[in-house]
């Protein structure tokens, strides 16, 4: 939509109405281009401009507009009319002065409030962006753990005996005893191997229960699992930073050696 | 273990802003000016060190984020959801409710000379603003503030962040009050060209 | 703007592990082996000053993660989202996919017993599987496998390094070649003390 230019009048401008947010935005610029001082403003001059601009607006997005329009056909004509003797009355415009005024400074605060976004949009917050397409269906974080898929990965031999009800072996062996097993072991030791582990008390239960203590402790990171190849000998190792050191930049919570 | 590291391990694992005395939550060790040291210290350390992220003061409380000049490299990354940034109306809803809360909607439409329900809705499913209390008039009218969220967005340590209105440079002499106080303005009323805000 | 900063300011802003190529892409002087080099500096840096963070090695990128020793610290804060548990069944399913992958369906549902469409979609809401391909066999099932979310989540760099103990049932355990190709699951009927549960 463009307002009308009027070429015949020196001094106006074209305006394109969907740059101003309202009428109160619109006013506001015609004083401001014309260097009119707000607060005695040439109520007749503005008024015929304004209707100008506003006469190449869709009647359904103008309802605004002519309701200024109106308030400034009033207001010119209240100033035409004689003031009451003795009676100082309030001029007419003061109250649009007003508007205009607060409504210029709810600009300037708008344009403030504009710059500080675009300053903190600058920085970004630790794990903003998410690089892959998170999950959709499930916003919570999953708390399940190794040792549990590692059960379940058990429990599918047991379905394959008599008793397919009882996925979990029973757990007589408890799997904090384990836990004080391996970091005992690893107090006199740097590293462990599983199988002395184990060979310590058999039978599967505790191979189990081992086992799932030292990927508790790898989940903790208060261990390292190391191992070279599948079924090869597992290493429970310390999780040390002399370690790290040595390790450079080898810091894999559980690392495969190459 | 010194305060500071859990303090920055706090900070880092925090995508909000945290206060002192939220901080001082990790260790019973912790109070709000042992926080208050080791944010001193880490930003120290940090600046020292040339890291890309410092401690910035957001919302009362303390939070993590890159220094703005990697922005353009952060940039790079399409798949950055950059936060949408509010439109002009938007701002200009914001503003006014933010230096008139609590505020209803009557009066925040006779401010902008236009309707402003869609804007206040947004404004509203975005957290920046929220239903305060209700007013006095007709119907008894919503009224609406600014949430915590809105310091957070524009990264304004407290509502005082916000310019002054003596500090504005357009010059509304009586009402300059009335920016902060709505209820003030009959004693506005006094002198000049100033009249008093009748909603509808 | 030294490498090493840009580098950190990607690790610091993203919340998944990053490969070394990714992380190139913020800047056209990156290539893989100054982002290598980047992390090799600054992990040596962190470790320097006592960081509270590291640069984890998961799911074949680098990832910035608070030190394990904070996690008792972190505890402390119930503002994290409740974690939710998988179920049993969701367990063995994953379990079955995560050794067999890639497997389809019917073989899946075939180990276990019992049908396992439920499973397999909430394993795939999860992110923890998808679909990795389609067989050979009648209708060209579908073929699901673990994701980098999965390696993420349990903490493994590749599929290569998930432990298979002595007490994985010969089913999970025995076919390790089968276990890349879900075609072979007949040849893995054909000795060995493997009780085939047969459905129904």
């Amino acid at each position: 939509m463009h307002a009308p230019s009027s070429s015949a009048e020196p001094g106006m401008f074209i305006v394109e109405i969907d740059d101003f947010e309202g009428p109160l935005d619109l006013l506001l610029h015609l004083i401001r281009e014309q260097d009119i001082d707000v607060v005695d403003i040439p109520v007749s001059r503005i008024t015929r401009q304004f209707l100008e601009v506003i006469e190449a607006l869709d009647l359904d997005s103008a309802g605004e507009f002519l309701e200024m329009a109106a308030t400034l056909v009033r207001i010119k004509a209240q100033l035409l009319l004689p003031r009451p003797a003795g009676e100082p009355g309030e001029d007419p415009r003061a109250e649009l002065v007003r508007r205009l005024l607060e409504y210029e400074q709810v600009r300037v605060v708008s344009h403030r409030l504009r710059s500080a976004e675009a300053e903190r949009i600058r920085r970004l917050a630790k794990g903003f962006f998410p690089l892959r397409p998170a999950p959709r269906a499930e916003e919570a974080p999953l708390e399940t753990t190794w040792d549990e898929l590692l059960v379940a990965a058990v429990g599918v031999a047991v379905q394959g005996g008599d008793e397919r009800g009882h996925h979990v072996p029973r757990l007589l062996v408890s799997l904090e005893e384990k836990v004080d097993l391996i970091l005992a072991a690893l107090e006199e030791a740097r590293r462990v191997e599983f199988g002395r582990l184990v060979r310590s008390s058999p039978g599967r239960v505790h191979g189990v229960m081992t086992l799932l203590a030292g990927l508790e402790l790898s989940r903790e990171r208060r261990v390292r699992l190391r191992q070279s190849r599948y079924f090869h000998e597992l290493w429970i190792c310390r999780p040390e930073a002399e370690d790290n050191r040595a390790r450079g930049d080898e810091q894999s919570a559980v690392g495969s050696e190459p | 273990m010194r305060d500071a590291q859990i303090v920055e391990a706090v900070l880092f694992a925090s995508d909000a802003p945290l206060g002192p005395e939220e901080i001082a939550r990790a260790d019973d060790t912790l109070d709000e000016d042992s926080v208050e040291a080791a944010v001193r210290a880490l930003r120290a350390e940090y600046l020292e060190s040339d890291r890309a992220f410092e401690i910035v003061r957001i919302a009362g409380g303390y939070q993590l984020l890159t220094r703005p000049e990697y922005a353009p490299y952060l940039d790079r990354f399409d798949t950055i959801p950059r936060p949408t940034r509010l439109s002009g109306p938007a701002l200009e809803a914001l503003a006014i409710i933010a230096y008139r809360q609590p505020i209803g909607r009557v009066e925040i439409e006779y401010i902008r000379g236009v309707g402003s329900t869609g804007v206040i809705r947004t404004l509203q499913d975005r957290g920046l603003v929220a239903v305060v209390g209700r007013g006095e008039g007709i119907g008894r009218p919503l009224l609406y503030g600014t949430t915590p969220q809105f310091l957070e967005h524009f990264g304004f340590d407290s509502i005082d962040d916000l310019p002054r209105p003596e500090t504005l440079p357009v010059i509304l002499k009586e009402p300059s009050e009335s920016a902060f106080r709505a209820e003030d303005s009959q004693s506005a009323s006094g002198a000049g060209p100033v009249a008093r805000i009748s909603p509808g």
